[in-house]
């Protein structure tokens, strides 16, 4: 056969083999590139866990490691939301530590007694690489192993992924995106094989989801999604019912066992879709069998009957329901992905997460470079051969994408699916010029797909238009293959150089973009060499080193885990917001006056108030920057005691500086971060905010009711003392006056009669 | 009953009572009345027993203020809303609009960079006068949006009774979306046979899947105008955008995409060697020019960027 | 110390020079200067009727401060009125103005009530008693009558003042325990779940399925086993931890997987045998 | 003074002392004056007290060496004294009062620190140079020597004759850490012998600079620091002295000076009305050991045990007979407000059984009682209370049989099914493939 | 559907009015034994779980944990017997070809298996 280029000729078998060997030679690599990608935080700073959710992931692993699961699964917090307190068994997703617990058993079985906190650093390289090897499977399913591993490469270093796994981010998304994804595969072979046993495969790794991210939601939306679709479709088929009920039965029971979870998957709308689903595929399997028995004519109208009858009974069943509160309608966090305006207004809290913002598109670019313009072109390609899997990822696409611009940090749901497709046609593109048949012979393999979608095309399209023809007709002339070598080259090479830039892009994003933990700052000296910036440990360290166990530290909710995991001292909030009002009591504490806060302070107890403070060093990121969502948030509760306009100049700007508003300037906030800033710079010049660039007045705020404890070395913690109750039973602030030998003016004898009006 | 005097007063002096000429005003503009720099003073003068709510706004074209003309027409809802009180209790509480063409000065006296704005002056003396003693001018925070609603909630907390505002039923909405589910049922018969056809689904997946991940979300969710004030279109900023961006990036991305599938899907069924040669350079060559100018683009947003192609 | 001040009076009246009054009235008039109320006073003996004053009224009292001695009038040092409710022991100072030649004339205007006056309650009277002090004089402390004024507001207390008595009990609204419904109900529903096995066995009666080989070598350890697993967490559900069920668990997983090849081979076998 | 000598005479007094806190007191009063209080002072070292004198402008002995106090009681004398010495300021009289020492302030006409100390008690002085007058009852005496009737209260010994008092009342503020011990007569005024009716009139008149007169004044009131130690505001040392003590009321009787005296320095310097807490427990219902955790619905025992200073005896007793003793189970507002009832069987120990909420969250058991006069009693324990844990809840309830059933059921038939599957005959399917 | 099926069924059902007595009629001619033998399994659980689910309704449905357990057995089991049903019905045999009869027993027993784990695990 004419072939563009010699072929060594070795027989097939040899071929197979090399090629099989060739293929885990390659995944074993691209695990190994995808795990040395994300120990770049590591390199550039220290085995250490990253950012505020992970604290207390790593809190809650040292716990289930140390006392076991069942303690684990008991655990009451009471240092969490205090005086609240939390039970951590029942509201967490106790996949990620139970992974990582079972880990470190094993291991110390082994006798290799590694540190639980390098467990929890490097969980998510290690599962990124498990993920690398799913996605080979899911797209090894949609078109052939060079594709898979082409996929395998993409997710393995792609940053959309690489930003929340890196060595040290310790969250459930780590494990989460490899459960998605294999889910996914095991999903889409049961659909393939119609097998039970792939379906109750899918419903444990379904269930190890659920027990691992709230993500899992996803999930159980596209599956019946996908199902119903291909329903709508005509493609109805007993492998179908297989897959989706085998799935179904035993992933939502199981997903019940999640204590967090409990009885949503009956009781919500989120997961009704699924329990719809299942409901339709019963009825129409039930058609099935009766059309087996009967002529089309009766069946026609009998199974129209019951289909309808039965569709309209679930139907108001549903609305019953939720009139009767049985079921409870979407959830904020869930609906305002749909009314995207729905969290400002009402969830200020779930607004004010920087992770909830949409998405601008360099985002997107950053994040997937080439992948994001190769991504249309694979699920066209998905659409030239539209099998029963193919659906499934055009559906993903679509549902990706939107979610992914709405929220940034759904980006993460995107990017599977994005790599699985840009592989696709990324693939077919060198099989095309990789091919070695030449045109003139008629071609030998003409590949599987192909055979594979011409019934399916012709099944599905029967409208004709003319882009069915034009393919058709191609494929029909048979005539398919590139006759020239040197087109071949520079497709190649162009590929080639496309895919290295891909892997710079993807160093150089990670490098310096994704590898910062946020507990450690890092800021380039003079002479370019890095200089740490340690404040936060620094001042945690402090509280646990200087102040009683029980001692009560109030903050804004975004350290609350740090307090909890570095300092271990009790906290009001924390990250995990579930609770509006004492959101909000914070907030309203740091947001009016100290007469006004101290009452509140004493009734939660609090001894210590924690401020992060930027206006020093230039940390954007710090409390006066919040500031405006604590009033937000505590104006949703109290609107007649706090008003956002009250916290801006007449010309509504939002200023620290001399001109800002008096209700700005007696906040807690406020004078807890301006306090004694001015003296720091002699009083003389005035101070200076580097994050707001703006002058502070040379004198700075008083505070009567709190000391001032601690401040970090770039002043980014501030730590103040609240006071006892004067002694004497004077307020705090003419106390302080007598203490200061100011004096107090005279007064006589008052009349105790108050007339009534 | 606070009116009497006010009704009386009149009679017996000569002078016309502030708040009779300011309740004719509102009469005339039913329910809102349109300020000039004079009747400014009169309405916002230190001691007054009412309390009103002006909108300043720049509604003429040439200001081109989208969010006033936005606002604009909830604002005179309300006003009519509070027209519907009885007049003893009406004519404690005004709704004015002061126009930046009528009155700049007025504009620069209190300092506003910025239209809309609503400010809020309470009774100073009088029964309605708020016994915390901070007469305003309180500013309405567009936090809540441009909505009439929320508007008449927290403008209700001024007036002597609160705002008896109705979110209006939208019945066009209705009547359109069964309009649109009759009609496409009518339709099914001729629009069946095109739904079934994939390319039409593949065309829609891949327009929205295009649009959705260049930015437009964004832009939605953060209302963001379609270009920038001075007519630049590339908003600077990693993030941020404007309205056009979204059309040029996927416009990008879409050349990319098909160029890729032409190299995949039709060059390879090209019949002559010669013509196949021709569109391989062709497609490579759109490839890497639109490929570098998404770089240069994407350079712009974010300038740490250290890569660059041909551009 | 109000019993004490006549008493004392009586005995010091002998030896010293005493303070007499002359002609003390008390008049009550209206807002619209009506006279309400216009009677002479006696120092021996209260008023008999109380004295109402209403919220607009004015009470007027005029006397004139007579040296008993050489009788003319002075100017005592000290010449109070004394508010004083017994009730709730608040008390009040007013001092009067006297002129040289002992004249008093003294308005209490309800309009602008005086800041000598105490807080009362609605119907309580306070006692007006007058004291008359000087040096080298027989003091006097005379209640004159018992006054009833309009309600005021309460005395102001201390936040913290309610700390400091007993207060109110507290207690806790438990949720209510979920009812459960008697048990023979359940019992007999129990019961019931039982019963589709009848429909069962009559099914599978009329179908009437041929089991040569239940007995058969190569499938009872299958069904055995699956027996096992259904023994083992029943098991589960009565007693055993997850742990342990998990450990059961894999090993007998191991034996089913082992005995299910034999038998579904076997089965598998036999059927494409024919 | 030197710490060893203090602590040598705490040793060698320990057998005598009454106080519970402690028998070094500071008397600070001029040499002249100190003889007018003989019988006082004989009548506190009868009672085991040793007492130390410095002249208001000596330097030594010091108040507070480097914030530690050097005595346990300070008597302040010196009324007419102008200036002080350095470190006898008001700040730091506040200061040891805060450290738990018990300070008596002697006021007088003449303004001195004392009168910027008082307000910060709620007590307000009259202007200076204002005693009190009364011209009741009719005596020889001046007007600024009084006879006052003694007002029934639980500090001073009931019925107690009138006593003797010479100074400047004090308006009492609302405070309820101030306890009146000794009030005005409701005839008596504070003024200057030479004022005019006129003078008086306009004092009281806007911008006038007030009238002190009438009952509600205070003349001996006391002030009971939040745990600190006790403060005792006198109008006029002279209620202490000597003179007072022997001097006949109009009526011939003898005074109750010396009695008020000892009563009211027994009060201040905490020998009556001292509570304290000597232990708190709780647990479960019929168990002993307190829990780490208790559950949502438990039945929570919770025992204090109460005892009172014995003077006479010189030992801690257990207090008995208190009805108005309260607990609450706080968490943020009180879940449970109970009285604690008295445990008849042990003499001292209160002690109340409840039902911990059904709510989980950090508790406190708090036992808060503040009695006027007497020393405050204040525990806090706080103890987290949890949801019950996963096997914590009933099982195998009647409700529930039909599900167990079920279930039940539905393994059996499964094993059942299978098998009667596996045991069948497959060739029935081939026959059908046949056909 | 094969063809084979429906030609069949022109063939057998007699033109009743009544399609469900058609259908119950076809339905014993052709169904095999084997299958009819599993149908009867699914009409025990299904009659299982109605009761059930009857008495969550009508009486209480308080351990709620213990309802969707012992209910969601049924209706698993059911659904998985029926998946079984499905794959060994020899008119769907081109539907499964990768799954044997046997092979459909094996999945049936595995899901089963995991099935009742966690129905007893939920039981409470």
């Amino acid at each position: 056969m004419a072939t563009a280029y010699t072929l060594p000729d070795i027989s097939p078998t040899a071929v197979k083999n090399t090629a099989s060997l060739v293929r885990i030679v390659a995944l074993a690599l691209i695990s190994g590139a995808a795990i040395a990608s994300r120990l770049f935080a590591v390199i550039n700073f220290e085995s250490i866990i990253h950012e505020f959710d992970p604290w207390f992931n790593y809190r809650a692993t040292k716990v289930l490691a140390s006392q076991g699961f069942y303690e684990f699964w008991n655990w009451f917090d009471p240092t969490a939301w205090y005086p609240l307190g939390r039970v951590v068994g029942g509201t967490v997703y106790p996949g990620l530590m139970a992974t990582s617990g079972v880990i470190y058993n094993v291991l110390h079985k082994l006798n290799l007694p590694v540190d639980i906190r390098n467990i929890c650093v490097l969980l998510a390289p290690g599962f990124s690489a498990l993920t690398a090897w799913a996605t080979y499977m899911f797209t090894k399913e949609m078109k052939d192993a060079s594709a898979g591993l082409l996929a395998a490469a993409f997710i393995g270093i792609t940053p959309g992924y690489i930003s929340r796994s890196v060595a040290g981010s310790y969250d459930n998304e780590a494990i989460a995106i490899f459960l998605l994804m294999f889910t996914f595969f095991l999903w889409i072979k049961a659909v393939k094989l119609g097998s039970a046993l792939y379906g109750s495969l899918a419903a444990l790794f379904y269930f190890y989801m659920v027990a691992a991210w709230g993500g899992y939601a996803f999930i159980t939306n596209m599956i019946p999604v996908h199902a119903l679709t291909l329903m709508l479709m005509g493609r109805y088929s007993s492998r179908l019912y297989v897959a989706y009920c085998s799935w179904y039965a035993i992933g939502t029971l199981s997903s019940m066992q999640v204590p967090f979870v409990g009885f949503q998957p009956v009781r919500t709308s989120e997961h009704m879709g699924a329990l719809g689903v299942f409901g339709l595929l019963q009825i129409v399997a039930f058609a099935q069998l009766a059309r087996a028995h009967m002529s089309s004519k009766q069946f026609k109208d009998l199974l129209f009957y019951s289909v309808i009858g039965i569709g309209l009974i679930g139907a108001g069943g549903f609305v019953g329901l939720t009139y009767m509160g049985w079921i409870a309608p979407w959830t904020g966090r869930f609906y305002s992905l749909w009314d995207t305006g729905y969290a400002k207004k009402y969830i200020p809290i779930i607004a004010s997460v920087s992770e909830h913002q949409p998405t601008a598109w360099p985002s997107f670019f950053m994040d997937l470079q080439l992948l994001i313009f190769l991504f249309p072109a694979g699920v066209i390609l998905c659409f030239r051969e539209l099998r029963d899997e193919h659906v499934f990822v055009i559906i993903y696409a679509l549902v990706g994408s939107y979610f992914a611009g709405v929220m940034v940090r759904l980006m993460l749901t995107l990017t599977p699916c994005v790599c699985v497709s840009a592989a696709v046609a990324f693939s077919s593109l060198l099989d095309t010029y990789l091919d070695p048949a030449k045109p003139e012979v008629p071609v030998v393999e003409e590949t599987a797909p192909a055979t594979a979608s011409k019934p399916a095309a012709t099944a599905t399209a029967t409208g004709t238009s003319a882009i069915d023809d034009v393919v058709n007709a191609a494929k029909k002339s048979g005539k398919r293959g590139i006759f020239d070598l040197d087109t071949r080259l520079i497709i190649v090479f162009n590929a080639f150089c496309m895919l290295s830039f891909f892997v710079l892009h993807c160093t150089w994003v990670t490098s310096n973009a994704y590898s910062s933990p946020s507990v450690v700052l890092a800021s380039q000296n003079q002479d370019g060499s890095q200089h740490i910036i340690d404040d936060f440990r620094e001042a945690y360290y402090w509280l646990r080193q200087n102040t009683p166990e029980t001692s009560v530290v109030m903050s804004w909710w975004d350290y609350g885990y740090q307090i909890a995991g570095m300092a271990d001292r009790p906290t009001l909030v924390d990250n995990n917001t579930w609770n509006n009002t004492h959101i909000a009591t914070v907030g309203k504490a740091m947001a009016s006056t100290e007469e006004v806060a101290y009452p509140i302070l004493r009734k939660h107890d609090v001894e210590y108030v924690l401020v992060i403070f930027g206006g020093l060093i230039g940390y954007s990121g710090d409390d006066i920057n919040k500031f405006l969502w604590m009033v937000r948030i505590s104006q949703g509760v109290w609107p007649d005691e706090i008003q956002e306009p009250n916290y801006f100049t007449p010309q509504g700007e939002y200023r620290v500086d001399d001109r800002a508003s008096a209700t700005m300037k007696n906040s807690l906030m406020y004078k807890m971060s301006y306090y004694r800033f001015a003296e720091l710079f002699g009083g003389s010049k005035q101070a200076m905010d580097r994050v707001r660039n703006q002058r502070l007045p040379t004198v700075s705020p008083t505070l009567d009711y709190l000391d001032e404890a601690f401040t970090s070395e770039n002043w980014i913690v501030r730590i103040y003392q609240v006071k006892k109750e004067d002694p004497l039973g004077r307020d705090l602030k003419s106390a302080n006056a007598f203490t200061d030998g100011k004096k107090r003016k005279r007064s006589k004898p008052v009349s105790r009669r108050r007339a009534i009006m | 009953m606070h009116w009497l005097p006010a009704l009386l007063l009149p009679l017996l002096v000569l002078a016309k009572d502030p708040q009779l000429e300011l309740a004719e005003l509102a009469e005339k503009g039913n329910g809102v009345i349109k300020l000039t720099p004079n009747t400014f003073e009169l309405l916002t003068s230190s001691n007054r027993n009412w309390s009103a709510a002006i909108q300043l706004t720049a509604l003429d074209k040439r200001r081109r203020c989208e969010p006033c003309k936005n606002f604009d027409p909830s604002w005179n809802e309300v006003a009519q809303a509070w027209h519907k009180v009885p007049k003893a209790e009406r004519d404690n509480h005004f709704f004015a609009t002061l126009d930046f063409d009528d009155g700049q000065a007025t504009f620069q006296k209190l300092g506003l960079s910025s239209a809309p704005a609503v400010y809020i002056y309470s009774a100073t003396d009088g029964p309605h006068a708020p016994a915390s003693g901070r007469f305003g001018p309180h500013k309405y925070d567009f936090s809540s949006g441009f909505e009439a609603g929320p508007l008449a909630e927290q403008l209700s907390r001024h007036t002597p009774i609160p705002i008896p505002y109705s979110e209006p039923f939208n019945w066009g909405k209705l009547l359109t979306s069964i309009a649109g589910v009759v009609s496409f049922l009518s339709l099914l018969r001729w629009v069946g046979p095109f739904l079934q056809n994939k390319w039409v689904w593949a065309a829609g997946t891949i327009f929205t899947s295009l649009v959705m991940t260049s930015g437009y979300m964004f832009t939605q969710i953060r209302g963001v105008p379609f270009t920038g004030p001075n007519g630049s279109w590339v908003a600077a900023g990693y993030q941020n955008m404007y309205g056009q961006e979204v059309q040029v990036i996927s416009l990008i991305y879409g050349t990319l995409a098909l160029s890729f599938l032409m190299l995949t899907a039709v060059v390879p069924y090209q019949t002559s060697p010669g013509r196949q040669r021709v569109q391989v350079y062709l497609w490579t060559f759109v490839i890497m020019l639109v490929y570098s100018v998404l770089i240069a683009l994407f350079k712009v947003k974010n300038r740490g960027y250290p890569f660059r192609l041909f551009l | 110390m109000l019993l004490l001040g006549p008493l004392l009076f009586l005995a010091a009246a002998v030896n010293a020079a005493g303070i007499t009054l002359q002609s003390p009235r008390l008049a009550v008039t209206a807002s619209d200067g009506e006279t309400l109320r216009s009677e002479p006073l006696s120092l021996r003996h209260k008023a008999l009727a109380d004295v109402t004053l209403n919220a607009k009224d004015t009470l007027k009292i005029t006397f004139q401060a007579y040296d008993s001695e050489n009788s003319k009038g002075f100017q005592p040092q000290q010449t109070f009125l004394r508010f004083y409710d017994r009730a709730s022991g608040e008390e009040g100072i007013q001092p009067l103005r006297v002129t040289p030649s002992g004249k008093v004339k003294f308005e209490l205007n309800m309009a602008r009530p005086p800041a000598s006056l105490p807080a009362t309650t609605e119907g309580a009277p306070v006692t007006v008693s007058l004291i008359l002090g000087h040096p080298g004089f027989t003091p006097l402390h005379a209640p004159l009558f018992d006054l009833v004024l309009p309600a005021s507001q309460p005395v102001p207390v201390h936040p913290e003042e309610h700390l400091y008595h007993v207060r109110p009990a507290i207690e806790h609204t438990f949720r209510p325990d979920p009812k459960q419904p008697p048990r023979f109900i359940s019992a007999v529903t129990a019961a019931l779940v039982f019963a589709p096995w009848v429909v069962l066995a009559g099914l599978w009666s009329t179908i009437s399925p041929k089991v040569p080989r239940l007995f058969s070598p190569s499938i009872i350890p299958f069904t055995a086993t699956l027996a096992a697993f259904e023994v083992l967490l029943v098991w589960y559900w009565v007693a055993l931890r997850l742990g342990d069920v998990l450990l059961y668990g894999s090993v007998l997983g191991l034996a089913t997987v082992f005995t299910g090849k034999q038998a579904l081979s076997s089965m598998a076998r036999r059927r494409l045998s024919k | 003074m030197l710490p060893l000598l203090s602590l040598l005479i705490s040793l060698v007094t320990l057998v005598v002392a009454r106080s519970s806190t402690g028998t070094d007191v500071l008397v600070i009063v001029s040499a002249e004056e100190q003889k007018d209080y003989t019988l006082f002072f004989e009548d506190l070292e009868g009672r085991g007290y040793d007492l130390f004198f410095r002249e208001p402008k000596a330097e030594k002995p010091v108040l507070l060496d480097a914030d530690v106090p050097q005595f346990h009681h300070v008597l302040m004398l010196a009324s007419d004294t102008k200036a002080f010495a350095s470190d006898i300021t008001p700040q730091n009289i506040v200061e040891l009062l805060t450290k738990n020492v018990n300070v008596v302030v002697a006021l007088s006409p003449k303004q001195n620190l004392f009168y910027t100390l008082a307000p910060e008690f709620g007590l307000v002085p009259p202007p200076p140079g204002t005693p009190l007058i009364s011209y009741f009852p009719e005596r020889t005496d001046p007007p600024t020597v009084l006879p006052v009737h003694v007002a029934p209260g639980p500090i001073v010994t009931p019925n107690t004759p009138p006593v003797w008092f010479s100074g400047i009342p004090f308006s009492v503020g609302n405070s309820p850490l101030l306890v009146p011990i000794l009030n005005a007569p409701s005839e008596s005024f504070a003024s200057d012998s030479d004022s005019t009716t006129e003078s008086i009139v306009e004092s009281v008149e806007k911008g006038g600079e007030g009238l002190w007169a009438g009952s509600s004044l205070g003349l001996v009131t006391g002030f009971q620091v939040t745990d600190g130690g006790r403060a005792l505001f006198l109008g006029g040392g002279a209620i202490l002295s000597d003179a007072f003590a022997n001097k006949a009321l109009p009526d011939g009787s003898s005074s109750g000076n010396k009695q008020i005296a000892h009563d009211v320095s027994a009060w201040a310097f905490q020998e009556s009305l001292v509570l304290r807490i000597d232990e708190t427990s709780h647990h479960v219902v019929n168990a002993t050991e307190p829990k780490e955790y208790y559950t949502t619905n438990d039945q929570v025992v919770y025992t204090t045990k109460i005892s009172r200073w014995n003077a006479k005896e010189n030992e801690w007793e257990p207090h008995t007979g208190v009805d108005d003793l309260q607990l609450e189970f706080t968490m943020l507002d009180p879940h449970v407000r109970t009285g604690i009832p008295e445990d008849l069987a042990r003499p001292g120990t209160y002690s109340v059984t409840f039902r911990a909420p059904d709510r989980h969250g950090v508790f406190k058991f708090i036992v808060d009682y503040r009695r006027k006069g007497w020393t405050h009693l204040k525990s806090a324990i706080t103890v987290p209370v949890v949801p019950p844990r996963h096997d914590g809840y009933p099982r195998f309830l009647s409700a529930a049989w039909p599900y167990y059933a079920g279930a039940v059921s539905t393994s059996v038939g499964f094993v059942l099914f299978a098998a009667l599957y596996l045991a069948g005959e497959t060739k029935e399917a081939g026959k059908k493939k046949k056909e | 559907m094969a063809p084979k099926s429906t030609s069949s069924k022109a063939t057998t059902v007699s033109p009743s009015s009544n399609p469900v007595l058609a259908l119950w009629k076809s339905y014993n001619e052709q169904t095999p034994d084997r299958l009819r033998f599993i149908d009867a399994f699914l009409v025990f659980l299904m009659l299982t779980g109605v009761i059930q689910f009857v008495y969550c309704v009508l009486v209480t449905n308080f351990p709620f944990n213990a309802f969707l357990a012992g209910f969601s057995s049924t209706v698993g089991q059911f659904v998985l017997t029926a998946s079984l049903r499905s794959q060994v019905d020899p008119e769907n045999k081109n539907e499964f070809k990768e799954v044997s009869p046997e092979r459909a027993f094996a999945d049936f027993a595995f899901g089963s298996i995991v099935l009742h784990f966690f129905v007893f695990n939920f039981l409470g």
